[in-house]
């Protein structure tokens, strides 16, 4: 009893909060996983949001609250919302109906389990690249804090330095929302 | 040809496209009003068809009469249109008076026209009430008129013996004569009322959510009322001036003084105004008839209500029910039981016309013109 | 004069908070909180309430005071034909004035009352009782005579106005009767005193036979 | 009144110094020698479940409580008693035992899956409804340094994690496999995504005054009087007014309650997204309309109403946190109070209400708040930022909304 608490005492607690974030990582793959693979529409957009979740949490767990509150309020409460309505709304015949252009079964599956492939290597190695290239991978990592990060400065870099790209992002979504009402009301109108 | 309830529905073949979808509401909704069911076909809350499918609640009341007594018939009109009883017993009494020639004494008259406005005003009190909760507002309205109907429920029970079932017409006058205290009771009672319809104003008709909801909504025009054989303030709300009590004029109502107040828009907010108007209109009665009532004998006494037999023939009674005309068609072969009795129900004409008021209107809106038509499942199935 | 959007509303609020402030002025249950709290208050019925029939008797045996005699009227003016009822016969099988068996089955009736009309022998009356549920289906919800019976002065306990009309009426029939009774009774007598004068007078006329004749 | 006001945190140290006297005792007992860190790290674990448990328990409690006390004001605003029955054994205790039996009840109740019912997503729907609502309310400043969890941007958590609420409606709509279901799925989303805007855009009017998203912050932005007379609550300003208002309305809608219960509107859609659940999943989604109900009321004190700050300095005898719960109870009486007067908004009236009406006087407010701002606080800014969120209700509410119904001034014809 006494040996047992010593030994479970000495071990290296202190850092098991730097380990807790394979929590949420194993949350987000699975998810991302079970988006892949799962058959049923909407079950895979829910497996989509849990991984939406555990980013929030990792950002979060990081120490980057506003970015993970963000990612919470934008992926969770808009962006499934998006995904689950588009997917609703999508009459569920019509994929069915499509016409293949590779009539081959075995063929359409070949050809797309290589095409996949290929685009998940091209992504995984930009993302690499762009990690081991970038000048902060260089620097000593230093874990960004609510001290460092907070939403004032936020605020400061995006209406200071980044106001351009900002209002030409918002010019754009604004066009692309009277676009896509247009569009809806033509399409009522026919 | 078997008609199965529970795989009734629309034709595929007349929708409008993938993207509909059919619900039925009912027969078990919160607020079909009894056993009512509508398929609905639905583009996204906007109604593309709508079917009324009725008879959940059909109690053969016609072909009973057959079977049953002139008299043994009038227990059963108490349960047609069970929220204003003693109407439909006015309406079967009148049928049965004009079939046989009967003649009513004056102050039998009046006991009538004073009961049946009380039923007039209960109904509408409890119609501001259930339209209220068709539109969700959370009972307040409903529990006011409930409680203003419960009053007058006492009254009748007071006069009746019962609160619903009343029984209360016999041919050629009405069964007992009305109690001592009744009729002061009563005036009392008919001048608290006006208090309370101003109380119901100030909650209800200025509120902009009920604005919003009512006007507008259900436009039925005066022309389709008519074609549609509509009546009652339904048909009033859409500009047409036919009240019964006034074409007819049966019973005392020739010697009442009082309006017939009709609608300009004939959408859901003028039927719901109508009914308020109608139940000022009935106070005003119910206060002439308090002036004007005689002594007098209340049932013709040369009448014989047990094996009653009128003579051979066919009579059409009708009064201006809470809802509507309602009217009785008699045919009698001069024996003790009815030959045949056909109902003329309001409820069920008002009701012909609810798919060409909801279409295109959204799924709320159904429960609301369903609501402001007014109808008692009792009385559509009989 | 407040009219501005939104106006409509705060009105409809004042109404419903001067509802529930009068609520809890309201003590005598007059005008807003018309509830009975049932099984502790109990509502007064008017004298008119009816619910289901009974029958009526006369003095202290049910029995022996019945006025039912079993006429079969109200069973058979009876709408929703609820009455079930068998006429008593004696040892012998002669048909007794009065039932054997007096069913209403309460869970058919629908308290109409017309068998109170029909009835020419004063004999059923709606009562006023409500608490009538039961966990049996069949057999509770059937009313024998002998729970039917009830006396007179119970019938004056709950609608005295009508029972007094009643009680009038019958004590009119039966001064009516015992009227009747009378003359028919002094129309007799004066017939038979006629006779008997008649026939003293014939006798008188004849030589006295037999002189003591008694009076009749 | 000192020791009221310091009872829970009191309370709070006191248990904290309790666990760490119990360890040393047994370590000392036990002759064990602690590394230096796990004393601390205990102490912080102990007291994140303190604060758990007292939150939990105490919306727990304030859940029960409403549930019979809506009940009873309902009922006596439609002139009834309410609930009055259930007591403990003999004594009625005006029906406060009423949760406890409708508890009892719902615990016992059958659980019934729809047999075509999504299984997995139908059980996990209540969950994800209640998981966010019971931590939404850790963000909340109770009382004056009782802060639960104090973050910095406070509020935006409180969005961030109200958006699981819709994730749950529509889990719960879709997998039951029901027509109603869905359709009152598909509204709910639609009313709370179109009423986010407003509720968001009401914050952020607040936190462009106060400078802050942290609560604590912004309820410490609110004390003082302003003029010598008027506390310095948001919601004594023109635009904080208006702010509050849109909040409030945007929180009857987030909440699903009347006139916005749409998503359940039992007149049309049985029960919306509820109609398949029954039992205690029914329960709990109750459970997590309510909790999250007094949450969002919790932030609209804390944004408006000064939060655990009494309006004038003779009142803080009484504790700060009987002022935050006092201000809570009286907005969730208002809450019962409108459901009791209000019938329902239609789908598309709802809709215009939110993007036509709220969401533009929302920027209003905001244009107000910084003109407020800008101009000193003083009489000059009061001026204008009322004018700034005047003329647009005006005309918004005259041209949009109220002329087509009032404006035309119905007739009725009378016949003799």
């Amino acid at each position: 009893m006494h040996d047992l608490i010593q030994r479970l005492t000495s071990l290296p607690w202190d850092q098991a909060p730097q380990w807790l974030f394979l929590i949420p990582a194993l949350f987000m793959l699975l998810g991302a996983a079970g988006a892949v693979m799962l058959r049923n529409l909407i079950h895979c957009a829910l497996c989509l949001t849990l991984s939406f979740i555990a980013l929030g949490v990792l950002f979060i767990a990081l120490g980057a609250e506003f970015v993970g509150f963000v990612q919470l309020l934008v992926y969770v409460g808009a962006v499934t919302m998006l995904i689950l309505f588009a997917i609703l709304l999508t009459p569920a015949g019509e994929v069915a109906a499509s016409n293949n252009p590779f009539r081959s079964f075995q063929l359409s599956r070949a050809l797309s389990a290589v095409g996949g492939a290929m685009i998940a290597l091209l992504v995984l190695g930009t993302l690499l690249a762009s990690i081991f290239f970038s000048p902060h991978a260089r620097a000593a990592v230093t874990p960004v804090t609510a001290a460092t990060a907070p939403a004032a400065a936020i605020g400061e870099n995006l209406l200071n330095h980044t106001l351009l790209p900002l209002q030409g992002t918002a010019v754009l979504l604004t066009a692309a929302l009277i676009g896509a009402a247009l569009l809806a009301k033509e399409e009522k109108q026919s | 040809m078997s008609f199965q309830p529970h795989t009734f529905s629309f034709n595929e073949s007349d929708g409008a496209g993938a993207s509909t979808l059919d619900v039925s509401l009912g027969p078990q909704h919160p607020s079909t009003h009894g056993v009512f069911r509508m398929n609905v076909r639905m583009d996204g809350e906007t109604i593309v068809k709508l079917q009324p499918v009725f008879g959940y609640l059909h109690r053969n009341h016609e072909k009973l009469a057959e079977s049953h007594s002139w008299l043994g018939t009038m227990p059963y009109t108490d349960r047609l249109d069970y929220i204003c009883p003693i109407t439909n017993n006015w309406a079967y009494a009148v049928a049965v008076e004009k079939l046989a020639g009967i003649e009513v004494p004056e102050r039998a008259e009046y006991i009538r026209v004073i009961v049946g406005e009380l039923t007039r005003l209960q109904n509408h009190t409890a119609f501001l009430g259930f339209i209220l909760g068709d539109m969700g507002a959370w009972g307040s309205a409903l529990m006011y008129a409930f409680r203003e109907r419960e009053k007058i429920l006492d009254l009748f029970e007071w006069l009746t013996g019962a609160r619903m079932m009343v029984n209360y017409m016999r041919f050629g006058g009405v069964r007992c004569d009305l109690p001592v205290g009744w009729l002061e009771k009563a005036r009392a009672y008919v001048e608290t009322y006006p208090a309370f319809l101003d109380e119901m104003e100030q909650l209800l008709t200025g509120n902009e959510i009920l604005l919003a909801r009512l006007q507008g909504v259900g436009v039925l025009s005066g022309e389709r009322a008519i074609n549609g054989g509509l009546s009652g303030p339904v048909l009033r709300a859409s500009g047409i001036d036919y009240d019964i009590r006034k074409v007819d004029g049966y019973g005392v109502y020739p010697r009442l003084n009082f309006r017939i107040p009709r609608g300009t828009k004939g959408d859901c907010f003028d039927r719901f105004m109508l009914r308020i108007l109608e139940a000022r209109e009935s106070i005003k009665i119910l206060r002439q008839a308090f002036a004007q009532i005689p002594e007098g004998p209340t049932l013709n006494p040369a009448v014989k209500q047990r094996g009653f037999k009128p003579p051979v023939g066919e009579a059409y009674g009708r009064i201006e029910g809470p809802k509507g005309e309602l009217g009785f068609h008699l045919i009698s072969e001069g024996g003790e039981k009815p030959y045949r009795i056909h109902i003329r129900p309001p409820s069920l004409i008002n009701l012909t016309l609810l798919e060409e008021m909801c279409l295109g209107t959204k799924l709320a809106d159904v429960m609301v013109i369903l609501g402001s038509i007014d109808i008692v499942l009792g009385e559509v199935d009989r | 004069m407040m009219n501005f959007p939104g106006s409509g509303i705060l009105k409809g609020m004042v109404v419903t908070a001067r509802n529930m402030i009068g609520s809890y002025f309201d003590r005598a249950h007059a005008k807003r909180l018309i509830t009975e709290q049932y099984p502790e208050e109990r509502p007064t019925l008017p004298e008119a309430s009816r619910s289901f029939p009974f029958l009526v008797f006369d003095g202290q045996d049910p029995e022996a005071g019945m006025r039912c005699v079993a006429c079969k009227i109200c069973e058979k003016e009876c709408p929703p034909q609820c009455i079930f009822i068998e006429q008593d016969r004696d040892a012998n099988g002669k048909l007794l004035r009065r039932p054997k068996i007096f069913d209403i089955d309460i869970s058919v009736c629908m308290g109409c009352q017309i068998c109170v009309e029909s009835c020419p022998f004063e004999s059923i009356r709606m009562d006023n009782i409500y608490e009538m549920s039961s966990c049996d289906r069949f057999g509770s919800l059937v009313i024998h005579k002998g729970q039917l019976l009830k006396s007179n002065e119970y019938y004056r306990s709950i609608n005295p106005t009508e029972a007094a009309e009643t009680d009038a009426r019958i004590e009119a029939a039966r001064i009516k009767k015992a009227a009747a009774a009378k003359v028919a009774a002094e129309k007799v007598a004066a017939a038979r005193a006629a006779a008997a004068a008649k026939a003293a007078a014939e006798q008188a006329a004849q030589p006295p036979s037999e002189p003591e004749q008694p009076a009749p | 009144m000192n020791f009221l006001e310091n009872l829970p945190l009191a309370t709070k140290k006191f248990i904290l110094d309790l666990v760490e006297w119990v360890c040393g005792w047994f370590c000392s007992k036990l002759g064990i020698q602690l590394p230096g860190w796990v004393m601390p790290a205990l102490l912080t674990l102990v007291s994140i479940l303190i604060v758990i448990v007292a939150l939990i328990a105490v919306f727990m409690v304030m859940f029960a409580l409403m549930s019979v006390f809506e009940r009873k004001i309902l009922a006596r605003m439609q002139n009834r008693y309410g609930p009055n029955r259930v007591g403990f054994f003999r004594w009625r205790l005006c029906g406060l035992f009423q949760p406890v039996a409708d508890g009892i009840k719902m615990l016992t109740k059958e659980d019934i899956v729809p047999r075509g019912a999504d299984k997995i997503v139908h059980f996990l729907a209540p969950i994800v409804m209640v998981a966010p609502a019971l931590i939404l309310p850790v963000i909340l400043p109770y009382g004056r340094g009782m802060v639960p969890i104090e973050l910095s941007s406070g509020i935006l958590f409180f969005f961030a994690l109200g958006a699981g609420t819709e994730l749950a409606v529509f889990m719960a709509g879709w997998s039951s496999n029901n027509k109603y279901s869905v359709m009152g799925a598909m509204r709910a989303i639609a009313q709370m995504i179109s009423y986010e805007l407003p509720l968001v855009m009401s914050a952020v009017v607040v936190a462009l005054v106060a400078g802050t998203l942290s609560p604590n912050g912004i309820v410490e932005a609110q004390g003082g009087l302003s003029f010598g007379f008027l506390p310095n609550w948001f919601v004594f300003t023109p635009w904080g007014f208006v702010a509050c208002l849109l909040f409030y309305i945007g929180a009857l809608a987030e909440s699903n309650r009347s006139p916005f219960d749409l998503p359940e509107g039992e007149s049309e859609l049985v029960a919306g997204h509820l109609t398949e659940y029954s039992g205690f999943k029914y329960a709990i989604f109750f459970m997590a309309e309510y909790v999250g109900m007094f949450a969002i009321n919790g932030l609209l004190v804390t944004l408006f109403l000064g939060g655990y700050q009494a309006p004038f300095a003779f009142l803080d005898f009484i504790p700060s946190w009987c002022w935050f719960f006092g201000k809570l109870a009286f907005l969730a009486f208002t809450m019962v109070w409108v459901r009791a007067t209000m019938p329902r908004f239609r789908i598309d009236q709802m809709m215009q209400f939110a993007w036509k009406l709220m969401l533009p006087m929302s920027f209003a407010a905001l244009i107000s708040a910084a003109t407020w701002y800008y101009t000193g606080r003083g009489l000059l800014g009061w001026a204008l930022s009322i004018l700034i969120v005047g003329v647009p209700y005006l005309i918004l509410g005259y041209f949009c909304f109220t002329r087509r119904h009032t404006a035309d001034n119905r007739r009725y014809l009378f016949s003799e």
